[in-house]
């Protein structure tokens, strides 16, 4: 199987590093991480959110008089919209996702591994084969974790450091958009 | 019919051609950039693809990323919209290659139509008026000077792969023209790595008027009447009106059977517009093709009450023309201003927070935007957050009604052109419909705001 | 032409008549209650009056306060809008005797063709043909009984001063008359404060179907096609269309000649409204004129390109019409939803904060309202916030059309009627234009939602 | 001088009465009453005057650790818009205003005597007459304060109360609308 075309190399060798530096939220959902929401009324928090929302912010943080509050979400990746209701506000459904109890987990310091292209992921090099990795492998900057492929050209995804694979975030298969996380790596784990 | 359209642009054009798809039945993905998740017209399709970041050469001109989101969707066309990769005949060409239908011409005559000078030539062979001039590209400071003297002065050099006024140079002596004739090529070579350039005769007080045209797979062609594009400010366009105040029955028919002949020598189909100065005299020149739907196609739409972009999905679709030239009827009067952010004195990009977006309504008004409150305008992109229209049964109509829908239009948080567009509306000679290409900077140095 | 303008009304039709002011260079005077001081409508007139407390007989239906507020303004014309002081004749007498034109028909007119078996008596005066049965008011059950037989069952027992449904009865078989009559005459009397009633044959199944004209002060009257308002419950219109899909070109003239002759037997002056009732066999019977401009209009200014408000106020300044009869031409077809707040089951109306008001656009997407996010819709009024009006070539597209906008309005914090409207314009008889007045009760029984 | 018109009796005879319970602002304007802003973000006491103005409220009052808002205004009467910005906002200004520097004045415990009708102002029975009260006038209950002529009709606005004219708050001869404040009386004064 052939690497990406040469034209495009470039810019795919560069694999979107996503450092995570607080807890991950469930993806494509809002999460509500305030140090303490007592005095703050919900409708104000509802206003943040719809701040959050139309500006396409992924974050906001607003501490006053001992009042804190942080609100976080990632952005909505390929997804389809129920007619009629679409345009009531942004969708935050996507089809292959992970499903959510197996997201709040501890994630500081851990890396995400995104997709630099448009294109159909997979996990092994054909059909019939070992998947590259596994969850809780550890793996090597530059080794091949998965193929994303686009416009019939198979092209291989490296990994950017070492660690461990803790999480993968695609399906097999399953179609990947840009900057979509497809792996989460911890590069401090040893074993 | 297509089952699936992917529509490679954004904003209000994506909307517009959503609007279409939507009522043709048809599914829409929207490719968007990461900073345009969650912009309205991607909220509008039924899916979404996210193909690059903010950067739009790396995301809406991104063809492998664009391709693959048509691909991994299972879109059967891809509606290019204006701008980015609407006349890219690379694009188009690997569209055709991999069994996606682009909406818009062939790559071939993207391709040909794309070369102004050989697009000339070919129209001088077919017997078109064209704009006098050299015959094609010029290859030395004698071949300037001696086509210059051939057609008088003033004349105009513009680069042959150019657009948007850069390369081009106005000579009004015979003196100038050597100077003129070097920098326009350095220009053109630095701009469009070619060098090539050729050169015009330069009008006084000209009209820009266009015929916007309708071809079937099978090559039958019909024109939609015309639009006067005059007002402009350095090659923008800012105010569009049809039927234009300058264009009598006789000379509607005979521009607009000139520029079915134009598109059929190219051997065009789907939609296509014919560009023409227009002298005083209603003498009329080709200037070129565009080979994509225009920012100002509602004004047609108004008057026709024919839908342009379902026109451009039924004949990409392989469906023949729904009505013959006979059908056609202009009823009415169409005005459009752009309303970009903008500021509407220095005419510098203004993006930013929108506060409220209050669009006019009532009859006889459309707007064309994928805008709304709380959303930020970016730098990344075409500063055109609307487009306003109004239809009415006499230019005089259209006009008042302009004026009081110009007044209805909030836009808070950003400046825009909406303060300069009253002023035009104001003003006694636009009124009378007396304008020409100069209108504009003469408008702007005599009433300083 | 008048130089200010005082409208009589609130909410879309009062900001619909302040556009047309502005368009026509007239000055506008809002009235408006303590509750509506902030709202568009009042924003967006020149000058603004508060003539009461939010209770409507109090402020709106208020004349001394409203005349006094166009006598302190210096208003030389009322437009009433409709609804509140707008078919009552008392008032346009007080605008006629101090000096202020009253935008309607004169107070006789109104008062004559106010009262339902006046009218009537009229009509068959003037040959012109009306719903068969009683030839005025019923004296007594043995006369009701007599009447009855003689048009045959089922028929349909009316109040005189009614509208809406008050005091209406449908009576199927003879034996049922005495309670039904009784009945209708006490509601008529407990209602109107007029007992009088009578009496009409049924239709099962027939159409509503009205003729819009528009009449100078010389006297010369046009018509400007149909419209049909079928879809309707309990006498509430819901959708109106025009053409009817019921109505071909030679019933259309025909119709339209009648209506003309009808009003111009009541020396008919401005606009107004011819209600027939067209039963399976084109048979078409008179049945009332409505002395107003109606919620409706929108579709046959869509499909005329005519401003009926600007109409109203150019003949009441005296100005004759600009057009003849063989001028107007009917070109597409057009919908209009009234969006209310309501609840789309129960129709209980459903006031309250909107917390979020963005309507549809683009091409051939018309929004009539006065409605803006974070307003609040009171109880006090109207429950109709918008009217949703959509036009294309052909009846198909503009279904279509509708349905892409109903999919696109969104309206947050209050129940509205968009979600019934969506099942109606997906319905397919509805979408076969096979609809009578009984249509949506029917169709409510079948499809719970 | 006749007396309104017979009908329409009943309704005039109830001038309306608008207790003042707090400090008045001025009125056709927004006043910010806090008992401390510090620590308020401006944005946000607009936000709570973008609030007020668009849901046609008279007044909001916010009480969180400590920090109070409070915002009151009136409601916008007979007044003249400007073209073009008109819709942009509600529009507060009043052509024949009392100046603003006249209102700041402590008016708590008074009561405003406001016209029940549409039409002009009189502060005298005509125009060669003496005006019925001026300020600092004591009244006494159901004494004629002044003319609101509407229709032709001279309509004698009585006190609703004893009490002393603390300030005029329209014009002779000028416009009036429903509910206008016309004058500021205290109840309590006794010279």
């Amino acid at each position: 199987m052939k690497k990406s075309r040469p034209g495009a190399k470039g810019k795919r060798a560069t694999t979107g590093l996503t450092p995570v530096s607080g807890p991950t939220p469930a993806r494509g959902r809002l999460g509500v991480a305030a140090s303490s929401p007592l005095g703050v009324p919900q409708a104000e928090i509802q206003d943040l959110i719809e701040l959050l929302k139309r500006n396409n912010l992924a974050e906001i943080e607003l501490e006053r008089a001992g009042v804190r509050v942080r609100l976080r979400r990632d952005l909505a990746p390929l997804t389809t919209a129920a007619h009629g209701e679409a345009l009531t506000a942004p969708q935050d459904v996507r089809p292959n996702e992970v499903p959510a109890e197996n997201a709040p987990q501890d994630t500081s310091g851990m890396v995400t591994i995104t997709s630099p292209i448009v294109g159909t992921f997979y996990r092994s090099p054909s059909p019939d084969a070992d998947p590259y990795v596994e969850e809780g492998d550890l793996v090597k900057k530059g080794q091949v974790l998965c193929i994303v492929e686009a416009m019939k050209l198979m092209n291989e995804i490296e990994s950017e450091l070492d660690g461990k694979i803790v999480k993968i975030l695609a399906d097999s298969t399953k179609a990947v958009e840009f900057a979509q996380p497809l792996f989460l790596i911890d590069p401090n784990a040893t074993a | 019919m297509f089952k699936k359209i992917l529509i490679a642009n954004r904003g209000e054009i994506a909307l517009r051609i959503i609007r279409a798809c939507r009522e043709l039945g048809i599914r829409t993905v929207a490719i968007h950039s990461d900073i345009d998740a969650t912009s309205l017209y991607v909220r509008a399709a039924d899916e979404r693809v996210c193909v690059g970041p903010a950067d739009a050469s790396l995301s809406y001109r991104n063809i492998p990323n664009v391709l693959s989101a048509a691909e991994v969707t299972g879109a059967d066309a891809i509606h290019p919209g204006y701008g980015f990769l609407a006349e890219n005949a690379h694009f188009a060409e690997v569209c055709e290659s991999i069994g996606i239908k682009f909406i818009g011409p062939s790559s071939e005559t993207i391709s040909l139509l794309g070369d102004k000078s050989k697009a000339k030539e070919l129209m001088i062979k077919k017997g078109i008026p064209t704009m006098p001039g050299s015959p094609g590209e010029l290859k030395s400071e004698a071949e300037a000077l001696e086509a210059a003297k051939k057609v008088g002065f003033p004349v105009i050099i513009k680069a042959s792969a150019g657009g948007g006024g850069r390369g081009m140079r106005v000579v009004n002596k015979e003196d100038e023209l050597v100077r003129a004739f070097q920098s326009a090529q350095a220009e053109a070579k630095s701009t469009f790595g070619h060098d090539g350039v050729y050169l015009e005769k330069f009008f006084i007080e000209p009209r820009h008027i266009e015929v916007q045209i309708l071809a079937d797979e099978k090559g039958r062609v019909v024109y939609l009447g015309e639009r006067d594009c005059s007002i402009q400010r350095r090659y923008q366009k800012l105010i569009e009106e049809t039927p234009s105040p300058a264009v009598d029955e006789r000379l509607r028919r005979e521009i607009g059977r000139v520029a079915v002949e134009a598109v059929r020598a190219a051997h065009y189909r789907n939609a296509g517009t014919v560009e023409f100065l227009v002298d005083k005299d209603h003498n009329f020149y080709f200037m070129e093709v565009n080979t994509r739907i225009q920012v100002k196609h509602p004004v047609t739409e108004m008057v026709t009450g024919i839908d342009l972009i379902k026109e451009q999905i039924r004949v990409a679709a392989g469906l023949p023309l729904a009505f013959r030239q006979q059908d056609i009827e202009i009823a009415g009067h169409s005005f459009e201003c752009r309303i970009n952010a903008e500021d509407p004195e220095k005419f510098t990009p203004c993006p930013g927070l929108v506060k409220k977006f209050q669009p006019p309504g009532g009859f006889g008004v459309r707007v064309d935007s994928a805008m709304e409150a709380d959303t930020i305008v970016s730098p990344n992109y075409d500063s055109m957050i609307a487009k306003l229209i109004t239809h009415a049964r006499t230019r005089e109509e259209s006009l008042a009604r302009m004026r009081r829908a110009l007044d209805e239009f909030v836009i808070e948080g950003i400046k825009t052109t909406i303060p300069l567009h009253r002023r035009i509306f104001n003003d006694a000679e636009f009124q009378k419909g007396r304008v020409s290409t100069g209108f504009l900077e003469r408008f702007l140095a005599v009433n300083p705001s």
